[in-house]
């Protein structure tokens, strides 16, 4: 019995642990520091249908128990992510979860259909949540009439199963994550980062250049856990949970409160062994905690 | 390769004001190639500080598996890690990026190395290099003042050193520039690191020479994957934008648009 | 000339620094500690017209560089409150901001119009944003009209200026912002606690007894940073700003974002010498920033 | 007077497994008056771990400024501060709360003394007190196992001492209450920390005898302020609420609804 298999809609995951979307880029610069098959799947940078060059620098800056960023999409593009990133990614075997973002609807129909047709992409990410672009992507993901829509409109081009993943910058995330549902997603993934700033106390002006940036990293594991367990109660699609997470106990933590595998952000940048250490150390989690296999930690808070 | 590995501290002085040099052991050290190239060091277990400081390679010692840093303690991080004592663990990923090529310099070439504040300690592993090569390095090490400087007697030991000092409180007043208009012009190439403007300046006043700069940006990863620290680059440049955490953080003059 | 005096509806501050609301009770422990006329202003404990025995404990959990709390606006009553505490903290010299809470509006309106007449109280803090009790507090909070008409209804009885507490778990803090001035509010104190949540990572269950909490402390800095910033682009009534300030340089920032003054929370709790201590080296900062008046430090951001 | 110091390790010792002995010196000592009073501990300077420890006094030398505490290193800050060496410095707001009333036990008077786990600490300054005051302790310590037993002879020293662990490992098999039920009953009042369900067999099984209880509840301020800590009352008693930081940590048997 593999103790860490979990099954999610269009993927089969021999463990609940994958890096998070734009934390990992494609995959290239880990692979030479651990092998990416130990994986149970990786979400590549978002992809948009022309190249971006992203926002100017600085990009980053650090808080307390976290970090803003405001990259701003930088990606090769569609068809570079499609011959060359993915391609590339074939010789593991993991499945790929491709973030699919863009400023107009067409943007994310376009990418999710020519992107869900590569082998090794088993399900779409559709970012409805970057904070970080000046139009589209934080809009749809705050009104859940057009989440609903947009969700619809991949849905129906996709030939892989679509989760959505929602912005925590919002009053109702229950409401949203219904809305998703109701559109025909396949699964959550949550959340994407939290709107910050952080200033230059000498110059009175924002450190990062865009001004605002996202906010991740263990700052923001308490919100992201309460929404996990908030959508958890409204849906019954599985949710993939992230925001924070460092170690194993989070793990546990995120599914407790009820996501069915987790993803794995900022902490890469901190330490970039830390999908592999979770891995290696979950099973004695378990042990400790005297639990057989892995799912049977989903939504235990709620029981 | 890139390795993680607690390192030893062995010494940490304060060799000018807030300036410090570390030295650690570890057998991360084996592969450390080359004069440029930099660590990505995490100060403390704890969530705060988070990320990584990244902090160039001032000097390497194969035999003893040692390397040395010198850093300025100004934020939250580096603050932290000038109170590590001898016996102390560090955090530290590295090596890092591609450093400066030496060998583009040959023997008998004479080369000139300008540093300005904290970018002044990787040149120090390079004259070190460069001077193994049979290269002969005149170095121009700019400060703000005096109580800043450091290496001085060091980089004297290996070649023509000049000291330059914003306030004139040591060495010649003024920028690294007016010694460099000073100085023989019969050199083959130049290697900097330092702020910003001081690579513009040095690019802009050798348009003809083969050069070598050494950029910062701000970081998050190290390794290449995240996108924090692109710069763009020049038209003459093939591709849109370079990383310095993984392309850099030495780039040859002309390709990184200042 | 006072460096550090600000002038606020109904707030004459011999410094921008006070405590905020729940993290200083109504002042006597902190009193034991120093002399409170240093403070520029209290904020004092959520005030119901009831007595309430608040939430079961634990009450409080710590998260990375923040903490939850749910307390549930525990305190005298409106009674006790006017003849026994406000009465006691007459002997500072030191304005009274009374946090005014309910469930219902005519709750609130009780209770702002009989504080408001205590000869201290200064201004009034409607508290439309607490995470920590069942109904009330927080849909006022959530809902732009609705703000609005709690702000007209306290604002038409209340004898002193109306500060407006908002929440920061909602998708437009400008829009809610807006309705509260258009609603009549003098001021606006921002922000409250994000809701969040921690879990015993052996049982699977929340560690505070109500579930959920409120997140405060340093975590928060960036997101309160950033949405003082955005209310300041979209209102004209000052802004007191609030949310993980610890340092001189909290305060400095906050300011320059937009706030006028500034509250501290969680601080306390970790260095009950905290406000005193800033206030001390207020000063000097502002030499290092070459600023004669620390209001010139207001929404430098902004220019 | 409630003081803020940043005071210094003495010494550091593992006195049992996980189980800590940490002596600090400051002029805070000055203000600690009885047993039973705690200590708010800061273990760093970081945002992370954010919040203050509550610890309690286990013994105080006044002439020496010296204080001792007993801990269990279990989560983030109590691991920290373990790793605290001689000439650290520790963060300590204090002294804290209300302490047992070694007054009420006149001299002669035969008193009770239960503890469970990391409970027990705050009986060991109290037991000194009652021995000063000719009062004659009776101890009955009780420990999960032998290997997290502490302070036996150091109790032995000041009076009859029963240790109770629930596995036999040490001393006597099972729960301080099946030691108490043997012991003789002629004494006239109880002090006891320890777990919850410890405090309330205790209440329960001297329903007629004076009794002091020492209880712990998640704090913020430690200090009154912030309502983090309140206990609800029983019916007897004349408020709806009590802090444990403030109006506590001690409480006499029958105020505190269990
Ligand atoms: C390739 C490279 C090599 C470097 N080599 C050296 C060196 O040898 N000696 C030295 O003193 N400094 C060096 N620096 C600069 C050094 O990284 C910063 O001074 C340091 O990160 C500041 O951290 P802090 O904790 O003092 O400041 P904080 O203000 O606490 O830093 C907050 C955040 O901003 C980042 N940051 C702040 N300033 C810089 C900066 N100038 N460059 C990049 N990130 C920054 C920090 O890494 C951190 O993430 C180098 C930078 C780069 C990119
Ligand atoms: C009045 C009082 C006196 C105490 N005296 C002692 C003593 O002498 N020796 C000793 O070993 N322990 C004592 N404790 C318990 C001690 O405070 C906790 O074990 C300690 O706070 C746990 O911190 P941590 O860093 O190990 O755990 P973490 O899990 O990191 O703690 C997280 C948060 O929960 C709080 N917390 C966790 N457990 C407890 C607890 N049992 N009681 C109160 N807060 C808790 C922490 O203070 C912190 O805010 C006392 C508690 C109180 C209230
Ligand atoms: C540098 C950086 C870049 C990111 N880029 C993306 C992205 O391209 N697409 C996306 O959906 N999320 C992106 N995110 C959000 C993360 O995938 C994740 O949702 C968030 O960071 C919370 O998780 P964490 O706290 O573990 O980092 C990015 C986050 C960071 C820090
Ligand atoms: C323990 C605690 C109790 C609080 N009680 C109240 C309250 O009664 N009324 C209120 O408006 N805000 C209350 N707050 C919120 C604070 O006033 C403040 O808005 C928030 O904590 C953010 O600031 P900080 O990060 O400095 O703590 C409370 C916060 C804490 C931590
Ligand atoms: S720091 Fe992440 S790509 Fe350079
Ligand atoms: S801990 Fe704040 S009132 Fe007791």
């Amino acid at each position: 019995m593999n103790r860490l298999k979990v099954e999610l809609p269009g993927l089969s995951l021999k463990n609940p642990i994958m890096p998070a979307s734009g934390c990992f880029g494609f995959g290239k610069e880990y692979a030479k520091l651990y092998d990416l098959s130990v994986l149970g799947a990786i979400m590549i940078k978002a992809t948009t249908v022309e190249t971006r060059l992203g926002n100017p620098t600085p990009r980053v800056a650090e808080t307390a128990s976290g970090m803003l960023n405001a990259i701003g999409l930088q990606n090769p593009g569609l068809e570079k992510v499609i011959a060359e990133e993915l391609v590339w990614l074939e010789q593991y075997d993991t499945p790929i979860i491709a973030n699919v973002a863009g400023t107009l609807m067409e943007d994310y129909v376009e990418v999710a259909k020519q992107i869900s047709k590569s082998k090794n992409v088993h399900a779409l990410e559709i970012n409805i949540s970057c904070p970080n672009v000046k139009c589209g992507g934080i809009t749809f993901g705050t009104d859940p009439a057009v989440a609903a829509e947009l969700t619809a409109a991949v849905k129906a081009v996709s030939e892989v199963p679509v989760y959505v993943k929602l912005s925590p910058n919002v009053t109702d995330i229950g409401e949203i994550a219904r809305a998703v549902e109701a559109g025909g997603a396949d699964g959550i993934t949550m959340i994407n980062t939290l709107i910050g700033m952080r200033l230059d106390t000498r110059t009175g002006k924002p450190v990062i250049a865009n001004g605002t940036g996202g906010l991740s990293g263990p700052a923001v594991k308490p919100v992201a856990l309460r929404m996990v367990y908030e959508v958890a109660k409204h849906v019954s699609i599985p949710i993939i949970g992230m925001g924070g997470i460092t170690t194993v106990d989070d793990v546990i933590d995120f599914m407790s409160a009820g996501a069915s595998a987790v993803a794995v952000g900022t902490a890469n940048f901190v330490d970039p062994f830390v999908c592999p250490t979770i891995i290696e150390h979950l099973p004695e989690k378990l042990d400790w905690l005297g639990i057989n296999h892995v799912s049977e930690l989903i939504g235990r808070s709620h029981r | 390769m890139i390795r993680k590995e607690r390192m030893k501290v062995i010494e940490q002085n304060e060799i000018a004001r807030n300036i410090y040099e570390l030295t650690l052991s570890g057998q991360l050290v084996e592969e450390m190639k080359g004069a440029g190239q930099f660590v990505h060091i995490r100060v403390s277990d704890s969530y705060e500080p988070l990320l990584r400081r990244p902090i160039s390679i001032a000097s390497i010692n194969h035999e003893l598996e040692q390397f040395t840093m010198i850093y300025r303690a100004e934020g939250r991080g580096t603050s932290l890690l000038s109170i590590k004592k001898p016996g102390e663990e560090v955090d530290v990923l590295g090596p890092l990026g591609n450093g400066f090529p030496v060998h583009e310099a040959k023997k008998g070439d004479t080369v000139i190395l300008v540093g300005g504040g904290i970018g002044v300690p990787p040149l120090y592993e390079l004259s070190k290099r460069l001077v193994e090569n049979g290269v002969k390095p005149i170095h121009v090490l700019g400060f703000q003042s005096h109580d800043v400087v450091f290496y001085e007697e060091k980089f004297s030991e290996l070649g023509d050193t000049h000291i330059v000092t914003v306030d004139g409180s040591q060495g010649h007043l003024g920028f690294v520039t007016s010694v460099l208009a000073e100085l023989q012009q019969d050199f083959s190439m130049y290697f900097t690191c330092g702020p910003l403007p001081m690579l513009e300046a040095l690019q802009n006043m050798y348009p003809k020479k083969k050069g070598f700069l050494s950029f910062e940006e701000r970081m998050g990863c190290g390794i290449g994957a995240c996108f924090a620290c692109v710069c763009k680059t020049t038209e003459q440049c093939s591709v849109d934008y370079v990383k310095v955490c993984s392309d850099g953080p030495v780039f040859p003059a002309g390709v990184v648009h200042i």
